[in-house]
């Protein structure tokens, strides 16, 4: 345990150190870190250590723990954060402040371990904030727009950690314990009122961390403008520890039991929740299929996906919460296979727009192969994991009882699909533009990312029993009843999942239309330009469908998708920097003034006591 | 509209005052009980001590602590001053003018016997109303006086730093005698003598020379800085 | 009348503070300030020396052996205010040197018009 | 043992000495405030176990209080005496390469002075001795502020003269109405003469009106506070360091000490609390929109001082040791800020935000310094900053009352908007400006010098180490806090 973490921080400033030496060393170094902390975190599978870091800080010890549900956080954060230095190599080779960029990811991977590990609140308060500095220093790196970007990001975070502190020293005041199993239950002795304010308090930081809706907009920018690899940490993972955070607040804290049981408070409480990680799901599907950069494309699609997580999440049952973390760790690998991918061919051509890229296929196959899954996943295609997670969703929303928001699942999905076609059609297929003719494909670090991500998709498609025989041991040790685990899905009375079926009857399919395919007559190419053009020979690059791709749909939906929240933050921000500047004009420079203040000051001391006798 | 407010804010802060001070009338003996500072003070001043005058027994040795940081603070000025005037701009303007005759005479009759009344002042602290700031600030006046009197006249600053900082010293370093001697700073280590004459009441003397030169010197430098014109 | 009389000592040191706060506060030539400041610290000086008068009481000097303890004034606001006085003159010195320089920077002693720090 | 007076005495004199010495040679003057300081950072750690059992009262003159002036080194005046040494010895070995032109030898003395004065105030037990010691630091730091003679250094000296010394004035109409009233001047016998009533007479509420709007000028709680961005922003760095770090943190102590030990005025502490984020929120709230990054700074400290008041102003032990962590990280974290923007604005020579930019590359240490000071300040971990702010709220919380749950939603807004604009210097520092080649960068360092960067890292290592283990000074803080908490065991250990 604390190797783990001595590992994390220590290496992270080793990284540093030796960056000064050399550059190679310094990617050495990174590497076997983050190399080390997976067989570390791997090694601990099933095991629950415990052990103290200091004894007493600010009155109170900080502990840290193992258990399987932090491990199976930790194992996610340790993989991508490996791939993520793999991806880094190439990609920040000759930028500059690559020492400074290395020292961040790890520390931020760091502080993400630590997060998952710790066993109080304060602990995890710590390592919390010093993920969130990380992070904005790290978002902040492309200058340029992500300056914004990371100001955006850096001041609700901020918010965010405020609200948890506040809510992390309410329920001190009250049970004067910041350890996780002495707090556990021990809400729900409290009076409803109180611990609902707790609970919210926390749930909102963690909503900002996780981009639910009336919080989200920070993550479009930060994800966007964040360097490619730390995109993929930021969406994989990073976000989801304000997922792990909300299991703790509902799941330990106030207890399944409590949360999901019809008391008058929590039902409120849980419905709200349900309602806005609906909102979250329905309406960023949309904004994405609008947006025209890549890397927001897949953003928006960040918060949306984070929307079916938090759903399962709060639906509370073991189902939902199966569908929620087994959502979680897919998304995790295909949204890192998306951003690395997409931050693969930006390594290339230097460009994230949509409207300008296409027809790569031929020039960067193995990436359009990975991007290829990753869509799939994304979509929940069968025999990759998203489909799993996303059955299991639906199946618990129809099953008990809410198929309103089934549906609403249904059309985020929808929505999905336009985008992710998007996605791969204007980067990978349709024209190649004339200046991208001599791409090559990508680096071998990359494409090594890339492979083993797009299999990560796949076997866990295949092979979902793996991870939710964990999530149901999860599910089991925080109180709620156990599933029906094998390893090709979930045998259950009311429509099993097998993934031996689904593959059997798939390739039962693609016999036949292979068949089809073979027996039908043989079509023939023929050149792009070998068409009748009124005469004129049209150049090839006439040729690109890629603006305004689905328009009738972006004139009927766009006058209702503009982000108001994101509007009316910037309204306030502006207000207080108003009210902030009229404070200001407090100090005149007249010392006159200044001199009256004293005299003021001491005249209503004097007043109030004479007249009033406050004091 | 500007004086209406303060005018109005005085007021009430007047009416505070007045309201203490009804408190703590004029005149009353308000050291009746032997505890008291001043009480204690008046009666035991003479044995512990051995001045004859209480204000110094009091300013040297009772709260002689906050006497150093007195000097501390016309220290502070001293070198304030020059730092704030260091390397001023050259003023342009007509040069002063000279003195008259009479004035330049009398100046120079009455500057001896101005510095030997300071002494005095100083050095008959314990004994006589004065003590080592009267006595300095009638140094410094002879000091003032002659600049006036005499356009030309200049004064070597060095010596008068060397002065202030040698006097200073040794206010600092009798403390620590007396620390290293009886046991607390500025501790009166040394015999009483006779009661009312001059050599008597230990270090008080000692120390009201020093302040003596020391304030004398530095007033004149405070004098001298702002008097002289840039050169 | 009699209480003007009794009082006349206070009467003056809180008249010489309230000027010398008047002045500060509203006066806007820096030197008037600095007199302002001069009342001001006089006016405490007052108040202090006042504060420890005793009817009656001589001077703390035994200048004579037959000189009785009981019969004198307190002597510690006099060492108080030799302290006080002292520190006037040295925040006096200061300002005065500070006006200096303020003069060649800004040509003016208005403190109205020397406002470049603000806000 | 030590004499806890030579942590006085021993500066003074080296004060005295220092224009001997510079006949000598101006470059051994210089070295005089750094000895000094070395002094009595190593006398005043070597007190601290010994001031944790009992109190040191030392009198001088060979007088038993309330007679003789005495100084109380209690837990809290040599935490205190500490920290000023500590922050002191950094700056002045800043100063050394810094102060180049101009009275250098009067500079050093004056520098040496001010902190004499600071550590008198903090050490006294006399409250007209504490007065002067007031006025030995206001004095100097009115001159120091005119240092280098500019425009603007004066005007700020001038400003800050006049209100000081009306601050200093209404003080000292307190002191003299305390004295008319109790007749003494020691501190511990004027609390034993206030006794423990609850609500104060009006004669002595108007002592301690005059006392608390004098001292607290140089406390700078609003709205007594408009001298500080003036001098703060128009000093040299490093006075601008040990006036936002040490001076007004002497101001606070005094305002508490007299509040709490010598009024003990339960009815003052709610007029400290909502001052205190009065001050707060305007501090930081005039930061927000800044450009001028000293200013800034200065504002910064406004907003901070407003939160260290409003925690000593809740007077539970909690609150106060996270009021005086508060002090202790503020001073530490403050400090370095400005030393590291002293040398930031002598390179870009501007004090605009703007001119910041590419200083990342530039000074990469001194950005580092500047960027882990800003984190701490925002009370970010693993910083010193924050188990300060933590401990704070915490405390703020532990009350359970409506009024201070709503205060503390004050407080943490400011400190929301100070994140803000701490967050945009860095950005501006590391993010902004041309983007170079990753080894052009190298010849076109200008990194502060070697006497300018080593206080700067010490004072970064005392931030990391407090922030990661800060329970040893936690602990000695709450033994401050029951120091200032339980005013008759303070009589009692003064008086017998």
């Amino acid at each position: 345990m604390q190797i783990i973490l001595l590992t994390s921080f220590g290496g992270a400033f080793a990284t540093y150190l030796l960056a000064k030496i050399s550059s190679r060393l310094r990617d050495v170094c990174a590497v076997i870190v983050s190399g080390l902390l997976v067989v570390f975190v791997a090694l601990l599978y099933n095991k629950t250590p415990a052990a103290t870091l200091i004894p007493s800080f600010v009155g109170a010890p900080l502990t840290v723990r193992l258990n399987m549900l932090s491990w199976f956080f930790a194992i996610a954060i340790v993989v991508v954060g490996f791939l993520s230095i793999v991806f880094s190599f190439s990609y920040i080779k000759g930028k500059e402040r690559a020492d400074f960029y290395y020292l961040m990811m790890l520390l931020v991977n760091a502080g993400m371990i630590g997060i998952v590990l710790s066993a109080d609140l304060l602990t995890f308060y710590i390592f919390w904030e010093i993920m969130s500095w990380g992070a904005f220093l790290l978002i902040s790196y492309n200058r340029g727009p992500a300056l914004r970007a990371g100001m955006k990001y850096i001041v609700m975070s901020v918010i965010g950690s405020v609200v948890m502190l506040a809510g992390i020293l309410s329920l001190y005041a009250v049970y004067e314990t910041f350890v996780f199993s002495e707090l556990a239950g021990r809400i729900a002795s409290a009076s409803p009122a109180y611990s609902l304010a707790c609970a919210s308090m926390l749930c909102i930081a963690f909503a900002i961390k996780n981009a639910v809706v009336p919080l989200h907009t920070w993550l479009p920018d930060a994800h966007s403008e964040a360097p490619a690899p730390f995109s993929a940490v930021l969406s994989g993972i990073l976000i989801k520890m304000g997922t792990y955070g909300l299991i703790l607040v509902l799941y330990l804290f106030v207890g399944v039991k409590l949360f999901i049981s019809p008391t008058y408070v929590w039902r409120g409480f849980r419905f709200v929740l349900l309602v806005l990680a609906s909102i979250t799901i329905l309406v960023p599907s949309f904004i994405a299929v609008m947006q025209n950069d890549a890397k927001k494309v897949l953003a928006w699609s960040s918060i949306a996906q984070a929307g079916y997580i938090i759903l399962g999440i709060t639906f509370g049952t073991t189902l939902g919460f199966a569908a929620g973390m087994f959502h979680f760790l897919n998304h995790a690998t295909f949204k890192a296979l998306l951003f690395f991918g997409i931050g693969a061919v930006e390594y290339r051509t230097k460009t994230r727009d949509l409207n300008s890229l296409g027809g790569l296929l031929k020039r960067m196959p193995i990436t359009f192969i990975a991007v290829l899954v990753g869509t799939c996943g994304l979509i929940g295609i069968p025999l990759t994991n998203g489909f799993v997670s996303k059955w299991l969703l639906y199946k618990t929303l129809i099953l008990e009882g809410s198929p309103f928001l089934a549906f609403i699942a249904l059309i985020g999905t929808w929505g999905t699909i336009l985008y992710g076609y998007k996605l791969l059609h204007h980067v990978f297929l349709g024209q190649l533009p004339e200046k991208y003719k001599n791409v090559r494909k990508a680096p071998a670090s990359m494409q090594f990312v890339l492979i083993i991500l797009s299999l990560a998709v796949v076997v866990l498609g295949i092979l979902p029993g793996i991870p939710l025989k964990l999530i149901n041991t999860i599910a089991v040790s925080m109180g709620m009843d156990s599933m029906n685990i094998n390893i090709f899905g979930i045998a259950s009375e009311t429509g099993a999942l097998n993934t031996v079926n689904i593959l059997s009857v798939l390739a039962a399919a693609g016999i036949v239309v292979w068949i089809i395919l073979k027996a039908s007559k043989k079509s023939t190419r023929i050149s792009q330009e070998d068409n009748y053009a009124a005469g004129a020979a049209i150049p090839a690059e006439r040729y690109s469908y890629t603006v305004d791709f689905y328009n009738p749909l972006y004139r009927m939906i766009r006058r209702y998708l503009r982000d108001i929240f994101d509007e009316f933050y910037y309204w306030i921000a502006g207000r207080v920097q108003a009210f902030s500047d009229m404070v200001r004009r407090l100090y005149v420079g007249d010392v006159g003034c200044y001199a009256m203040y004293i005299l003021l000051f001491l005249s209503a001391l004097i007043l109030s006591q004479v007249w009033w006798r406050v004091w | 509209m500007r004086s209406l407010i303060a005018v109005i804010l005085l007021a009430v802060i007047g009416l505070g005052l007045a309201l203490c001070l009804s408190d703590m009338p004029f005149g009353a003996n308000h050291i009746a009980t032997a505890e008291k500072a001043g009480r204690h003070y008046l009666e035991k001043a003479p044995q512990e001590t051995g001045s004859a005058n209480v204000v110094t027994a009091v300013v040297v040795t009772y709260r002689g602590f906050d006497t150093l940081g007195e000097v501390t603070v016309l220290f502070i000025a001293a070198i304030g001053l020059g730092m704030v005037l260091y390397r001023r701009k050259k003023q342009e303007g007509k040069p002063p003018q000279p003195a008259s005759f009479v004035l330049q005479t009398g100046c120079c009759f009455l500057f001896p016997l101005i510095l030997i009344l300071g002494v005095y002042i100083f050095l008959h602290g314990h004994l006589t109303p004065g003590g080592g700031f009267q006595g300095g600030v009638i140094v410094a006046s002879g000091f003032l006086l002659a600049y006036i009197g005499c356009a030309d006249m200049k004064i070597r600053h060095r010596w008068f730093e060397a002065t202030e900082s040698l006097a200073g010293s040794a206010f600092v370093i009798a403390g620590m005698a007396g620390l290293a001697a009886g046991g607390s700073f500025l501790m009166n280590f040394m015999p009483k003598g006779n009661f009312n004459t001059l050599f008597s009441a230990g270090i008080i003397p000692i120390i009201y020379i020093a302040i003596g030169l020391k304030v004398g010197a530095e007033l004149t430098g405070l004098i001298a800085n702002l008097l002289e014109r840039a050169e | 009348m009699s209480f003007l009389f009794e009082n006349s000592y206070y009467i003056a040191a809180v008249g010489l503070i309230l000027i010398g706060l008047y002045i500060m506060a509203a006066k806007k030539n820096l030197i008037k300030v600095i007199i302002g400041l001069s009342f001001f610290e006089t006016g405490i000086n007052v108040l202090l020396i006042a504060a420890g008068y005793i009817r009656g009481g001589s001077a703390p000097i035994f200048s004579h052996p037959d000189m009785q303890a009981g019969k004198m004034v307190d002597p510690t606001p006099q060492a108080l205010v030799l302290t006080a006085i002292v520190i006037g003159v040295a925040v006096l010195a200061l300002a005065l040197s500070l006006a200096v320089r303020l003069y060649e920077h800004h040509g003016t002693l208005n403190l109205r018009k020397i406002r470049e720090l603000k806000w | 043992m030590v004499n806890p007076v030579l942590l006085l005495a021993v500066p003074l004199g080296l004060a005295f000495l220092t224009p001997l010495l510079a006949f000598i040679s101006d470059r051994i003057a210089r070295y005089v405030p750094v000895a000094g300081m070395l002094f009595n950072c190593v006398v005043s750690v070597s007190l601290i176990p010994s001031v944790l059992n009992r109190p040191i009262i030392v009198q001088t003159g060979g007088f038993a209080p309330p007679f003789g002036i005495n100084l109380v080194a209690g837990p809290l005046g040599i935490t205190l005496a500490a920290v000023i040494a500590l922050v002191g010895l950094a700056v002045s070995v800043y100063g050394l390469a810094y102060v180049k032109e101009g009275a250098t030898v009067k500079y050093h003395v004056l520098y040496l002075l001010l902190l004499t004065g600071a550590t008198g105030v903090v050490l006294t037990g006399d409250i007209f001795n504490l007065f002067v010691f007031y006025e030995i630091l206001c004095i100097s730091s009115y001159a120091l502020v005119a240092y280098s003679g500019d425009k603007n250094g004066v005007e700020a000296a001038v400003k800050y003269l006049i209100q000081g010394s009306i601050g200093s004035g209404l003080a000292l109409i307190g002191i003299a109405i305390l004295y008319g009233v109790f007749g003494t001047l020691n501190m511990a016998d004027i609390a034993r003469n206030i006794g423990s009533t609850g609500i104060l007479n009006t004669t002595l509420f108007i002592a301690l009106a005059f006392m608390v709007a004098g001292f607290g000028v140089e406390a700078a709680v609003f709205p007594l506070n408009a001298w500080l961005p003036d001098a703060h922003s128009s000093a040299p760095a490093p006075i601008s360091a040990i006036l936002s770090g040490i001076a007004i943190k002497v101001g606070i102590y005094v305002v508490v000490r007299i509040v709490f030990t010598v009024f003990g005025a339960p009815s003052m502490f709610m007029l400290l609390v909502v001052i205190g984020v009065v001050t707060l929120l305007i501090g930081e709230m005039s930061a927000f929109s800044q450009n001028n990054i000293k200013r800034m700074l200065a504002y910064s400290s406004v907003g901070q001082v407003g939160l260290i008041v409003f925690a000593l102003g809740m007077a539970t032990t909690g609150g106060i040791s996270g009021g005086l962590f508060q002090i202790i990280s503020h001073a530490l974290a403050k400090s370095l800020l400005f030393l590291a923007t002293g040398y930031m604005i002598y390179r870009s020579g501007s004090m605009e935000i703007s001119s910041l930019q590419g200083m990342g590359k530039r000074m990469p240490l001194t950005c580092c310094a500047f960027t882990i000071g800003a984190f701490s300040l925002v009370g970010l971990p693993p910083f010193a900053g924050f188990p300060g702010k933590f401990m704070i709220v915490r405390a703020a919380i532990a009350q359970q009352q409506h009024l201070f749950t709503f205060l503390i939603a004050l407080v943490l807004f400011g400190t929301i908007i100070e994140a803000c604009y701490f967050f945009r210097i860095v950005q501006a520092a590391y993010f902004t400006g041309p983007r170079e080649e990753p080894d052009a960068g190298k010849q076109r360092r200008e990194e502060a010098p070697l006497f300018a960067l080593a206080p700067m890292l010490g004072l970064l290592v005392f931030i990391i180490a407090l922030g990661v283990y800060p329970e040893p000074v936690i602990r000695l803080l709450d033994s401050c806090a029951a120091e200032l908490l339980n005013r008759f065991d303070y009589i009692k250990g003064v008086l017998g």
